[in-house]
Order: structure tokens, then C-alpha cells, then sequence
């Protein structure tokens, strides 16, 4: 059953809630009031209902069958981690109510901020950022506000990023004024140190790489990229998207990072509901916590206190230079409730094993796919497995063809086309929460389209998928004439 | 551990698959001084340890429901259907990806197509995109934008900003040499924005209703912006107000952002959120943001796809409008879903269900002895101003159970003017009994 | 995907809980130790999740389209309602918990029962019936416990129903030791007034009469038929099942009624959830009311009290003679919570306009679907509508093979081959719930698989559903070689 | 109203295209003076306003999650996963109708099978229907299948069945004019139940861990049962005792009834519950309530349909073995859910818990003067013999938030010798200082 859009079968008349009626009289709006149509409609609540629940099963979720999206790890979401975020304590508190009304979520705060120092092995973290992106700013924020303190910031303009990196670190980059280059990457897929260190010098704000990277490798020289760019007084900013791999294992903070961004929805796995609410609170080094974002919670006797502006910071820590605020109140708490519990109830023996248990799954498809793809490079790999689309040459059937393909099988495609680095990529991150049956399946599947690919299928490859909700959706067009909303004459067009 | 599928056995077998020995092999390239850190944290618990846990730090708060609630300041507590949460909830909405796979992903396509289009109805705009992080940082992207659209380099902030607003833009707009200039406190709406207003000027921020609750006529702003090549950017904290006012798209506003958390979604001690960001047609491609738009597949048949992603970074990357990756689905969701239910009808009725809770309010407590109410329009916030400073008496009226309001030394705590201005927000929610307990407990304290 | 029984992919080494280490030593089980396999295979909570969440996409819901189910009232399902009985106060309260703890739980049954009451116009109600066949039974008992009361119970053991009564009528009055006996039906499909008095005697217990009718239609000579059994000595037993025609219109009780059950899941909307819970409260005459059951809620002086036994009944009521015990504790509390908000939220108003557009959405559907479908009876209908196979006739088409295509077209099929006065009979009931739009679209897909069965596409419907998640089914192999339940050769079996 | 989705235009094309000119048209039928009551009832009232009324009823009540609670006898305060809550509440399983409609069920079916399949490993049984109402209801249906299969009359209830389940089960049997003999009360299972078993005996009922808590070895009555040619009823109130203790079938039971709520479910004031049933296979046709079996569709693919229904009412109507109609669907799906999250590893150490929990109240409570502990053997509940009357005890713990048990009088009003009896029982949420308030605090009301 195909389901329209609100806007086609909804009345502006119709309602789906029952609200007291308004006794009338007041009006005080400034003689500002609101006389035109809005143009809302409204549907009873059976058909909001409906119209959701139809819209719903038009997806793919992680809880209908595996998501292999490298370099998005999408993990199982407990629902206790739902639960716990609807206390009311928690789920309706208000921002700015007093201090001594919200002792228990600054306890929170503090409580995650902990964990997530004592696992990145880092001596602070600002819990404001909003996404993982928003994480990155605010360290490359932290980093600007450094070099300022330094008096070098005019100086130091340049940020160096390998190719490989995820866009945001570029965009990152340039929207706090630096201008970014890439650092060329070796044979094995990782950092090529001695290029890297031809490209440093006095004009260097820092590096910003990605660990393990996102063609799934660690980088080997880690420590000697960071001892590099240190001396050539730049920092070493950390893309944390990875973190996953490592957690429990090793603490970023004994590898000479100075800030990176935690995605909570991606580690800790908070959902990722379609898009977002994300959250990245950010670790930062001795050298870059004085910098550090207000609010932040601090605790003296048992008590929990807000910071809240930078003139306060200052008065309170003598060498803080805060950067300034990210967000209008304190961050993404529903998510930081959903880490938390995710992270209790891993505690630090479940994070170790979920993050060996990630890293055995990748290897494991690696392993078993070798058969029929081509992996882009040599080796294990860590949480997420690169193949390239050589074995697909001469098929006629292209990455793109193999994902939409996997549609058809009941599986959501991996990530295709990144890291940009490898031609046709395709980059399969099964994560920990993936049992060996479903693994098996899964290997199964993509083994038999390999083979079908190579058979000379290409024109049922190109023809996917056909069992999902939709074809092939035409996103040329989409881009070309944009049409981003709904109008009026639509539905008129529609009733004729 | 409950979330992982695998035993020993299983483990086993999938090592010497990979051909190791053991796991520790493939961490092979980890520094070895690195690998296997201890931590100073407890081992896994079970779900009841964790409720008790997370259970007795949330007991420590004192929730908006649990009794008289009247603070606002740009978050609000409404009463959300019992609908909205349980869809959101649907493994289907929750646990699914950003729909880059549009093929398997047309439920929250859809959706997004359906926010983007209230958006732009509930603002006047003639476009929208599928949400910021949340309204200030919306702000902030939308003097960013301004930027891109107009190549001036100065931002006017006016007095009755948000402060926190006025906080996220210039953070973010020193980092690229923007001139900000911030207005001064302008509790009563009687600042001279327009003065401010040069060629340079890339864009004016303007909030109404303001901070302070006074509803603010945007037109001559615009009128004034316009005639200096600047943009005018509307903002908006709450939302449930363009259910009873006049829209900024009508009053001239160049790009609209708002904080839309007052639909659909929870207070969350401040997140997340969602923010709303419309703008007109002609600026979509200097647009920051996620965008969902209408296509056809294979077969014709109509279908929705992100769209215009190369302004996105990762596409565009150093040359991208924006570093946002993600947008706040689920919150867009609760919105979309909110707003579905309310209808225009039953947003008008909200709208004014708050506005007659607020004049109700204000009517009692101007009766108070050492109470001034400030405004002489609003909507469902205002601003008193007290004989006393204002902190103190919500302190001592939280230890009573009310929550009375925001102190303005919360907002300016380095403005002792503002010390005695206590800005109150009451909507659907608060009931007559609320109201005078608020006010007696506010007499108390004030005598 | 196929999903294989928990049996089957799971195993008896794992777990999806993680529970404290037991300390071990303790054993005071008196030597009845369990000491062999139990056979329960765990899962880990995302297999959990995923199997649970994919076996329920092989349902269909009212959440996803209409479901016209005749006599079994399918509606909208609000989830206000499973908040409210989600509240600790409702959800975690003991049955055994003193009075003093739970005042505010035997006040919502109380005011439950008022609204039960007032909505029925019955002055008593019995509010632990588990379920409708309960609450029939309930009723019937209550007429037993008159019965000997008045010394008749030896005498007076037959009791009279139509023969379009639902299945659970003559069981629950076999339950209670009474035999049965059809009413015949007159032509217009409603009780025959002069065979009914004819049958009546001085043995009569009572009778048992749904109204309005499993034919949808309101018993016109209703009050005839309370008085003639009244005179005979006997009682008037109403099932209730289709109270949601009339409920805010009309009140049994100004009727003749002496017995009804409600259902609450059908009237006021507690979910059916595949099959249950349900509950069913029982409304009784001044004659029946001092046999109600045990327990029952009193309130003296805003104290509310429990009566638990039936000779603390008898001591607090002096004509009491409850009949006994139905249930181990109060009733259905969960589903009085649902059934109560949704009353609420309705109001008089909103149950009177929802019996309203009940009854308006079948003669909707009687009217249009008249152009193919051949009515059972002539005339208007109350809150479903019947249809026979006449239309059927010589197309090789049957109910059943109907009803299967109509999955196909993506709808529930209606109720089929009940009542059984009808040949072949169809009863549609499309609830309040559905909005024109929603029948408009149910109506044309109805009317094009009629027409398409008089075309002569016999075969396609014979092989329907297509699409379904399964076609058709075999239940005669399933019931002449019973298989209820895995067993561990299976396992073996599939392993091969 | 919300729920309704016509409007007023709708309506009117509504009956037009019926031909009528207003709705009571329809309801010509009604006798006219009755048509159209009066009631004395508000109208309709928002979500609002609704939760404030129902949730001030909740917030008089004390739940057992609110601090110590030691209530047990026939339902127990356990903790259930955050995940069974969520799924029974997903629209495919809470909205669905029974499953009549196979193909378009399989969902609701696999999962009934599962059931089945989990509830005859658990009672040691062949076989398992879908679920009863609940256990004492289940009882009852026992005592009249037993009845039916052995076409004797006699009922014998042992002295530790739950008084609820005997009341119960002599309200059903009673009507059909058998004799019931109960046995009287057996505080420390002393009883010679097996004597009472004639050649006219259908059934003997008997419950482990009985409503004191012992627990009881059902092998020597079965074989005086099976001797005379009558079948043991095992009744298990407390499911999870059945991951620690022997199981009915080992020991010799012919049907099994139990109450499975401790499985997935809350205790929601004593319903909805979930009864077990389970019997061996050749008394299959005799069996009330639903049943669910493996069948295979028309390509040869394995499903699940509702079968054997020519023991229903409602092909069987007055030849039925029950009227039952509904199963406990959504109850039935919790339990599915929470034992397969459990499995046979985690229901073990959850009943070694209770077990544990169990023994260390005991020991604790022990050393209060006053309390002599009756039980030499139980499982997570035992009865404590008070040196005054328990209802005053329990009256004065609950004023001081402590949940203490059941006191005898609760259960057998009517018989002064159970008086001074406390049930209490302790599971693997009762913490070590819940123990502390109890013992303490009982202390203080014995002393």
C-alpha cells in the first residue's frame, strides 16, 4: 500500500490531539498575531498512527539484519539505554533549572566524563559537542585557542589530513580558518611518515589523522607521526570515529593524541535514528585542556557546579583561556545517559571484548570473502574490511551495481566509494554485535554474488533491487530540479 | 556479556579462520607498551545494577512534571502525545542509518521531506532543511551563511538575544575574523537595531519572541537590512509561538532558524534538540545542512533521495558549506509526528492555551508586592523584574518545589543590571494551582 | 530471511542477561534439586532482538491497515493507554500489597465500575472476569447461584440461544451445567419472538442473546423477549461482545438485560495482542447482584476496602451470596487502566460519536459493496456488515479462496463462515477507527475481487495469498498428526 | 475527538451515499425510548488532563519497586530485561488479532510454538498449550480435564495449595456437581495427602513450593495417584523455581499448571497474567485452551497454524473441553521473550539467586525475637511463625515503606490458627540492605 504524504491526505481541520478549550479574551502578542493560513494539515491519531507505522516499514534497521557500513558502525542499541534515558529525572529536566536541582545529571556528566578519560587515557574531555563533527571543531577550536595563547596562530595556518580522511576533517579544518593538505598515503594504506614529515614546518597548526584509519589499518608509526608533528609544534588531532576498534585496548592518550572527538552512536551506541542525534564529546591533552568549552561541571565537597562563561572559567582554573561555547546548554544528555548505561553494563572487560569481538568479525569476513573480492591490501585488518572492485573487472557490474544488488539479498550495502583512496571501494564493517550464523549468511550471500557477477549476471545487477520499496531512485534529477517540499499545487496536480 | 552473540567456541573457530592464533595477533600493529592498558573502571553489570545506578542519580533532579514548573528561556515543557515516543521508538525509525541507501530508507526520507515542508510552513519560508543540531547552533550557521551569500563580514546581534545564541555565533565566527557586534541587553525591546546595520554588514539577529519574551516586529529590520544588501535572520527558541503570530517569512526574514524542541521532543537537561533552519529558495545551494528532496525511480514511481549534497562535506569536503554530518533524525521524527497530530488546528489552540497560561501568570504575579512585570507583549514567557535578586529567590523557591523561572544572572552573570530580572514561562501545562502556589511562595520570598 | 525457532539458533551455553555470580553454598531445596538438561536455549540480547523483531513482520496489525474482522472489533489501539498502565503505581503493584498501599488502585477499579455501570444502566458489576468467555461464565453463574437461591437450580436447567451465537454461549452454559437449545432465527435474521415462547417452561434457566446480533443486526423485539423470559421464571443473559454498536446510545439495562459481559478489548480498546490478554467485566441486575463474585472493591467514608471471601460477602452485604471465586487476585488491573483512559478520553460524548461511526462506517460498507455483493439480509445494518456467498455463485470461487486473495490486495480478511445462519458468510466490520479514505480504498479493492471472481479468475484466487509471508496453509496435515512442539530429533534433522 | 478521524462533511457524504438523513436512522431498531440515554459521565477530555487524573490514582499506591517489598504467594516482584517491555509493545504483535489467518500470522504463531515448546521443558512435560488466563484459572481447567479423562469425580486439594487457586477451582467444579475435598491447612507439608485418593478420585492438586514455601516431592503422590487410577495436578505458582528444583513431569505429574507472570511479566495488581498448562501427549484432546502446531504451506515451507480446534468452543461449541476463547497472547509473547533471553544458563543462576536471596532473609529474620521460621526446605519464599497477629505487623512496616509479605489472615480471614503467619518472599531484587530495614523494622513491631 503506497502512503501519501501528510500534506495529501491530512485536512487543515482535523486534529489527533484533544486540547481544553482556550477561554478567550487574551491577547496581548504586540499586535502581532498571526491572521494567514499556516498550511499544517492534521491527521486523527489512528491515521498518524498508520501513516508512521506504513512509513517505518519502508526501512532497513539494524534490528531487521546486519548493517555492514564501514566507518559507521552501526551496532546492536540496548533498550535498556532507552529506558534509562526517560527517567524523568533525566528525560524531563529542564537545562536551566537551579543547581541544586540537577545534582544527579551534573553527577552524570562527571560520571561519563570519567569513563571516557579513563578509557582514552586522556586528562579532560568537553562534553558539549553535538556530533561527531561538532567534536572535531571543538578540538580543532581547542587547538586555534592554543595556538593564540601561543601568539602563533597568524603563523601557523596549515593542517595536514591523509586522503583517506572522513570529509568532515577537511571541513573541520577550513571552518576554523586553517587550509587543509593531504598527506599521501603508502603501499600498506597507512600515513607515509617520511612524506609527512617533508610537509611539516613552522606554519603547521597540526595533523589530523584517523586511527585506525578508514581503509580499516592501524597506523603503525603512530607515535612517530605524533613526536613529529609535536616537534614541529603543531597537535595531533584525532579522529575518534574509529575508536570502536581500540576501546578497552588501548588508550589513544599513551599514542600522543591531543584531542579527539568520541561519536557516543558509534562506540557507545547510541542510536543512530536515522540521521542523528549524535553526540562527540572531545578528549583533550594537557596542552589543550586550559581551552577547553563552556559549560563544563565541576565537583567541590560532593557538589556538583556548572561553569558557564569564559570570564568564570578564567576565575576558576588560572589557566584556562576557554575557547567560548558550542551549544546553548550542555550537550547531547539523552545521549550521554544511553552511553553511560552502555557502558556500565560493558564495563571495562565488555569493552575490551566487544572491541576484540569487532575486530574478529572484520577479520573473519576478510577471510572468508578473499575467495571471490578483492581485498585492497595485504594483511588483517581491524573493525572494518577494504576490498576494491578489481574483481569485478570486466563483469560490467560496478560497485555501485554490487551494493543495490545486496538490496535484493536482504542485507543493507556496505559503505561504497570511501575511502576515496581505492577504486570502487567497498568497506564492510560487520561490528561486534554480529553473531557467526549471521556472519555466515551474510559471507554466503556475498560470495554468491561475486560468483554471479563474474557468471556474466551484469544485467540483473544493474536492474537492482527490485524487491525493495523503490527502484533505483533518481538522484541526478533530484539534485538538478530540487524540489524540497511539498506545495499546494501538488495536491491539486494530485486530485486531478 | 549479553551484547555479544559470540562464545568461546565460536571465537575459536573464527581465529583460525582468519588464521591466528589469538586476537592479540591482530592488534599485531598497536604499539606493544600500548596494547592491553588497564583501566580504572568496574567490570560489566547487569541491567538491574545499572537502573540502580543511573535510577539514584536521576532520583537527584527535580523534573519539569514533578510539580510547578514556569522556566522556559529556550527550552520548554509541553505535554507530548504518547504517540510520538512510541514511534520513534520502532526499531525501524531508531535503529536505522542516515538514508544513504535511499531504495531501503524512503520511511525516513519521507518523513524528512514532511519536516522540511512544515518547517517551511510553520515559518514562512520557502524552503527548509532536515534540521541542525539545535537552534543555536542553527544561529550560528545561519550568520555563517549570511557570509557566504552576502561576502560582507559583519554580524549584528540584537539585545534580545538568547545570550547563549549570541555566545555559539560569535564562537564560531571570530574563528574565521567575522566582526560581531553584540547589542546591549535590551530587556523592554526598545533597541535601535537598525542603526546598527552598515555596508558591511552581512546580517542582523533578531529573536522574537525575545529572550525577555517581548514579540518583536521583524519588518522594519528587514526593511532596514535589505536596504544595505544585509540578511535578516529570524530567530525563533519556541516554537509552539508561530502558532499565534505573525511568521518572520512574512515580516521579511531572509533565513529563519529556530529551536524545535518544543515539538515533539523532551527537555533532556538541554539535549538533544532539534533546529529548525528555513530559508528562501534561492539561497538552497549556501544552504548548511542535510536536504531531502523529491525524485522518481526506475519505474516512475515517486520516491525521495538527500539531495544537493555538494554542498555537503563529505562530498565537497574543504569546499563544503558546512562541517555538519549528521542532522537530529529522531528529534526531526518527533517533530514531524507532533506536528501531524496538532495539525494548524490544533496548533493555533496550543498556541493560545499558552499565551492565556502566561497572561494568567503574569496577571497573578504582578499582584505580588515587589514584582514589576517588564513587557508589555509576549507570548507565553515575560520578564520580572524583583526587588531582590532574582537567584536567590528561585533557589529558595526550588527547595520548595517550584520552579519559578530563569534568574538573570544565570544568562548575564557578569551584568549585575540584570541581576533582579527573573524571566517566567508558563504554557499549556501549568495549571491554575500552580500558578498561586508560585505566587504565594514568590510573595514569601520577596517579603 | 528466514527465522528459524529460538530452538534451533540458539544454544544452552548462552545468555542475553548478565546477572550477579550467585555465592554459592546455599541449599535448602529439600533434596529436590534439578539436576538434568531443562532444554532452554538463550540467545544474546541482539539475536534476541532481531528474532523477535523479524517474526513480527510476518504479522499484519491494526498499526498497518484495516482489519475487518467482523464480530471481533478491531480498532485503534491509543498508546496513552499502555503508558498509563506502565505506571509504577498500576504496573509494579503487588495483588497482596495491604489496602492501606493500594487505595489508589481499588479506586480506579471502582470508578471503572461506575462507568461500567452507568454506561449499561445496571446498578452491579463484577469486574474479575479474566476474559468475554469469562465474563459469560461469570453471568451464568450468577444465574446458577439465583437459581438455588430460589431452590429452582434442579428444576430449571435449560437454557435457550440462537443459533448465530458465538461458539463461547452454549460452552460456558455446558460449563455451568446447563443444556442448550437453538432459537430459530425468523427471516429478517433476528430472534423468532413466537418459537422463543414456545420454548419457554418452567425448566427454563434463561437465555443467551447477543445484541446486537453476529448478523449486525439490533434484536427489535428485545423487550418481548426479556419479558416472556422473565415471566417463565428464567434470566436474560446479553453477551456483550457487540456493545461497541450501542455503547453512549442505548443501555442494556433499560433493556430487560440481567447479565452482560463488556469486553474491554473490543468496546474500549485494550489490545487484542495475538490473542489476548483479555478481560471481561460482568454488569448484573438487582436480581443476579448479590451473587457477584469475589473479591470486590467497597469504599466507606473515601476508605477503600477489599471483600475477599464469600463470608466476609455475606457479612458485609446481608443478601450476599456470592457464588465464589473466579480468579486468584482482582481481575484484569492492566487492562481496567487501558480500558478507563481510553473511557476518559473519550467521554460520553466521544463513545457515543464512536458507536455513531461504527455504525455509519458498515452501512457505508454495506452500501457500497451492495453493487457485487450480495447481503445477507435485506435493510440497514448496526456495526458490521453480513454477507453470503450468493454472489460467489457458479464462479468456482469460495469464501475462504475471497478472503485469501484479499490478502493479496494487502488487507486482513473479514470474519468467514460465521455466523453460521448464512451460507458462506462474510461479516465485515470496519470499527470507528476507519476513515473514509481508508474505506474508500478497502470498498474498491473488495468490489474489483468480486468483479474479477465473476470474470472467471477462479484459479488465482484458489492460489492465493501470493504474497503473504506463507501460501496457504495446511491445518488438516497439522491437526491429524499434532506437532506442538520442537523437540531435539528435529534439531538433529536439520543439522543434516 | 482524536481518536475518530470523520469530520462533520465526512459523515454527511456518509449517509448520503447510505440514504439516510441522520444517524439514528440507523438505529431504527432501538426501542425509541431508550435510544439516546443519558448518562452521567464527563465528556471527552485530552491526554493531559487524563494522565493527571490516572496518574494521581497511581501515585497513591505503593510499588514494589518504590523500596523493600517481600510479597510473594502466587506473584513475585522480579526483574524483567527493558527489552521484552519494549517488544510486546511493537505494533505487529500488539495490534494483531488472533491468529486465525495464518499466512499473515506466522509471527504470532512461531513464537506461541516457542512457548509451548519452552513451557513443556520447563514443567518436564510432552506437551504445552498457548497459555491459560492464569494459574489459578488453569487450575480449575485441570481438575475438569482430569475429570474428563478419567470419568471420575472426585477432587482432592492438598493443605499448600494457594487458597485463591482452591477457591477457585471448587467455584468451577462445584457447578458441575463434583466433590471437591480440601485437605486443611498443612503450614509445614506434613499432610498424608495420598490417603485421601480413592477409586472415585479424578485428580489430587498439589503445589511446589506450596503457598508456606516448602517444597514438596511430588513422587510418592503421584504413584498413590497413578495407583487408584487418578492423575496428579502439579501446581507451580513461582516459575522461576523451576530452574532450581525438580520438575513436576520428573516426578511423576499428569498435568502441569502454573502461573508464569515471574517470566516477563509485571505484577500489575494480580493481571494480566500467563498460565501454563502442560500435559502429557496422550491426553491432548482433552486439553482446554489453544493450541499451536507445526504444519507446512502449500510450497512445501514449514509454518505454524492454531490446531486440534475441534476441541473449541468455537467450532465444538457445548461439546467443548473448555469455553475458553482468548490465551494470554502479549503475556505469552513477554515470557517467550524473557526466557529466551534467559536460557537455560541464566534461568538457572536467576532461580540460584532468589535461592540465595531467600536463605539470607531467612537467617536474617530468624534472629528477630518474635520469629520463628516454619520451613525446613523452600525455594525464594517461606513462612514465618510472628509472636502476634501478621496483618498488624504488616500494617505498621507498610506505613514505614516496607513491603513485608503476606500475612495469613490475607488468605484464610476465616481460620484464626493462620493468623500469626507471615509469608515472605525475597528475589533478586531485594538488596542486602532491604534485608537490614526488614529485620530491623520487625524487630520494632514484635518487641
Amino acid at each position: 500500500i503506497e502512503e501519501g504524504l501528510s500534506f495529501e491526505i491530512g485536512s487543515y481541520a482535523q486534529t489527533g490531539v484533544d486540547l481544553p478549550e482556550p477561554k478567550g479574551g487574551a491577547d496581548r502578542l504586540g499586535g502581532l498575531n498571526r491572521n494567514n493560513d499556516i498550511g499544517l494539515p492534521g491527521l486523527s491519531e489512528p491515521e498518524t498512527m498508520r501513516h508512521f507505522v506504513r512509513l517505518s516499514q519502508k526501512n532497513y534497521a539494524i534490528d531487521m539484519g546486519p548493517f555492514p557500513l564501514g566507518s559507521c558502525t552501526m551496532k546492536h542499541n540496548p533498550r535498556l539505554n532507552e529506558k534509562m534515558a526517560r527517567l524523568p529525572g533525566f528525560g524531563d529536566l529542564h537545562p536551566l533549572a537551579p543547581e541544586s536541582a540537577v545534582q544527579g545529571a551534573l553527577e552524570l556528566i562527571d560520571t561519563l566524563a570519567f569513563w571516557l578519560k579513563e578509557l582514552t587515557g586522556m586528562p579532560a574531555v568537553a562534553m558539549s559537542p553535538k556530533a561527531g563533527a561538532h567534536g572535531e571543531l571543538c578540538g580543532m577550536m581547542a587547538i586555534k585557542a592554543a595556538l593564540e595563547a601561543r601568539g602563533e596562530a597568524g603563523k601557523r595556518k596549515r593542517v595536514l589530513a591523509p586522503e583517506s580522511a572522513h570529509g568532515t576533517n577537511p571541513a573541520t579544518a577550513v571552518q576554523c580558518g586553517f587550509t587543509v593538505e593531504n598527506i599521501p598515503a603508502d603501499k600498506t594504506g597507512r600515513v607515509d611518515l617520511e612524506a609527512l614529515k617533508a610537509k611539516l614546518g613552522d606554519d603547521i597548526a597540526g595533523i589530523m589523522v584517523t586511527n585506525p584509519n578508514t581503509c580499516g589499518l592501524f597506523e603503525r608509526d603512530i607515535r612517530a607521526i605524533a613526536d613529529a608533528v609535536h616537534e614541529a609544534g603543531g597537535y595531533f588531532y584525532c579522529d575518534g570515529a574509529n575508536f570502536n576498534a581500540i576501546a578497552g585496548k588501548v588508550r589513544p592518550g599513551d599514542l600522543g593524541v591531543d584531542a579527539m572527538h568520541i561519536n557516543l552512536h558509534k562506540t557507545f551506541s547510541t542510536p543512530h535514528g536515522g540521521g542523528g542525534p549524535g553526540s562527540g564529546p572531545t578528549v583533550l591533552s594537557e596542552a589543550l585542556a586550559p581551552f577547553a568549552p563552556v559549560p563544563y561541571v565541576i565537583c567541590e565537597d560532593g557538589k556538583y557546579s556548572l561553569v558557564e562563561t569564559r570570564r568564570a572559567a578564567k576565575a576558576e582554573g588560572e589557566s584556562a583561556e576557554s575557547f567560548g561555547r558550542l551549544t546553548a546548554f550542555h550537550g547531547q544528555m539523552g545521549m550521554f545517559v544511553r552511553a553511560l548505561s552502555y557502558m556500565m553494563s560493558h564495563g571495562k572487560d565488555g569493552v575490551r571484548q566487544a572491541s576484540e569481538d569487532a575486530v574478529l568479525n572484520a577479520n573473519y569476513v576478510l577471510a572468508r570473502l578473499k575467495a571471490e573480492m578483492t581485498p585492497a591490501f595485504e594483511g588483517h585488518c581491524m573493525h572494518e574490511a577494504l576490498f576494491d572492485d578489481r574483481f569485478l573487472k570486466d563483469t560490467g557490474v560496478e560497485t555501485i551495481d554490487f551494493a543495490k544488488a545486496m538490496i535484493d539479498e536482504g542485507y543493507h550495502p556496505m559503505t561504497m566509494y570511501f575511502p576515496l583512496v581505492v577504486h570502487g571501494a567497498m568497506l564492510i564493517e560487520p561490528t561486534e554485535s554480529e553473531s557467526k550464523r549471521e556472519l555466515d549468511l551474510f559471507c554466503g550471500a556475498m560470495l554468491s554474488l561475486a560468483k554471479r557477477a563474474k557468471a556474466g549476471e551484469a544485467e540483473s545487477f544493474k536492474a537492482a533491487p527490485v524487491y525493495a520499496p523503490r527502484r533505483r531512485l533518481d538522484e541526478t534529477a533530484a539534485a538538478r530540479h530540487p524540489v524540497l517540499r511539498w506545495t499546494p499545487a501538488q495536491k491539486a496536480e494530485a486530485a486531478e | 556479556m549479553r551484547y555479544l552473540p559470540h562464545n568461546d567456541i565460536d571465537r575459536q573457530a573464527m581465529l583460525k579462520a582468519v588464521g591466528v592464533s589469538n586476537i592479540d595477533a591482530l592488534f599485531e600493529d598497536v604499539p606493544a607498551d600500548a596494547l592491553n592498558a588497564k583501566f580504572d573502571l568496574p567490570d560489566h553489570m547487569g541491567e538491574m545494577e545499572v537502573e540502580r545506578a543511573l535510577g539514584g542519580m536521576a532520583a537527584k533532579n527535580r523534573a519539569a512534571g514533578a510539580g510547578p514548573c514556569f522556566i522556559g528561556a529556550g527550552a520548554y515543557k509541553h505535554h507530548i502525545p504518547a504517540m510520538v515516543d512510541h514511534i520513534i521508538q520502532r526499531s525501524e525509525f531508531l535503529t536505522a542509518y542516515t538514508p544513504y541507501q535511499p531504495e531501503i530508507a524512503q520511511g525516513t526520507l519521507q518523513y524528512l521531506f514532511e519536516f522540511q515542508t512544515q518547517v517551511a510552513a510553520l515559518t514562512g519560508m520557502e524552503v527548509a532543511n532536515a534540521s541542525m543540531y539545535d537552534g543555536s547552533t542553527g544561529c550560528a550557521e545561519a550568520a555563517l551563511m549570511a557570509r557566504r551569500v552576502t561576502k560582507k563580514n559583519k554580524v549584528v546581534l540584537s539585545g534580545g538575544l538568547h545570550p547563549h545564541y549570541g555566545a555559539v555565533t560569535r564562537t564560531n565566527l571570530e574563528l574565521v575574523d567575522a566582526k560581531v557586534v553584540q547589542a546591549p541587553i535590551d530587556v523592554d525591546a526598545s533597541e535601535d537595531i537598525a542603526s546598527q546595520i552598515d555596508d558591511d554588514t552581512a546580517c542582523v539577529i533578531v529573536q522574537s519572541p525575545d529572550v525577555f519574551g517581548n514579540v518583536r516586529d521583524l519588518t522594519p529590520i528587514a526593511e532596514a537590512a535589505h536596504a544595505k544588501g544585509a540578511l535578516l535572520v529570524a530567530v525563533v527558541t519556541e516554537a509552539v509561538s508561530l502558532g499565534a503570530l505573525k511568521s518572520p517569512g512574512e515580516m521579511g526574514a531572509d533565513i529563519v532558524v529556530g529551536e524545535g524542541q518544543s515539538i515533539g521532543n523532551g527537555l533532556n537537561f538541554g539535549g538533544p534538540y532539534v533546529g529548525l533552519f528555513a530559508t528562501r529558495q534561492k539561497y538552497i545551494r549556501n544552504m548548511p545542512g542535510r536536504l531531502c528532496g523529491e525524485t522518481h525511480d526506475a519505474e516512475g514511481k515517486r520516491g525521495f533521495v538527500l539531495t544537493l549534497s555538494t554542498r555537503e562535506q563529505h562530498i565537497r569536503r574543504d569546499k563544503a558549506t558546512s562541517n555538519i554530518c549528521t542532522n537530529s533524525g529522531l528529534c526531526t521524527l518527533a517533530f514531524t509526528i507532533h506536528m501531524t497530530l496538532l495539525g494548524e488546528a490544533g496548533l493555533r489552540k496550543l498556541a493560545m492555551l499558552n499565551h492565556e497560561a502566561a497572561c494568567k501568570t503574569a496577571d497573578a504575579l504582578a499582584k505580588v508586592k515587589g514584582v514589576e512585570v517588564v513587557n508589555t507583549s509576549y507570548f507565553n514567557e515575560f520578564t520580572l523584574r524583583l526587588s531582590k535578586d532574582a537567584s536567590e529567590v528561585v533557589d529558595k523557591l526550588a527547595s520548595e518545589g517550584v520552579l519559578a523561572g530563569v534568574p538573570g544572572a544565570r544568562l548575564w552573570p557578569h551584568d549585575s543590571e540584570a541581576h533582579n530580572l527573573l524571566i517566567v514561562a508558563a504554557t499549556e501545562c501549568v495549571t491554575d494551582e500552580d500558578i498561586k502556589t508560585f505566587s504565594t511562595k514568590l510573595g514569601e520570598a520577596l517579603s
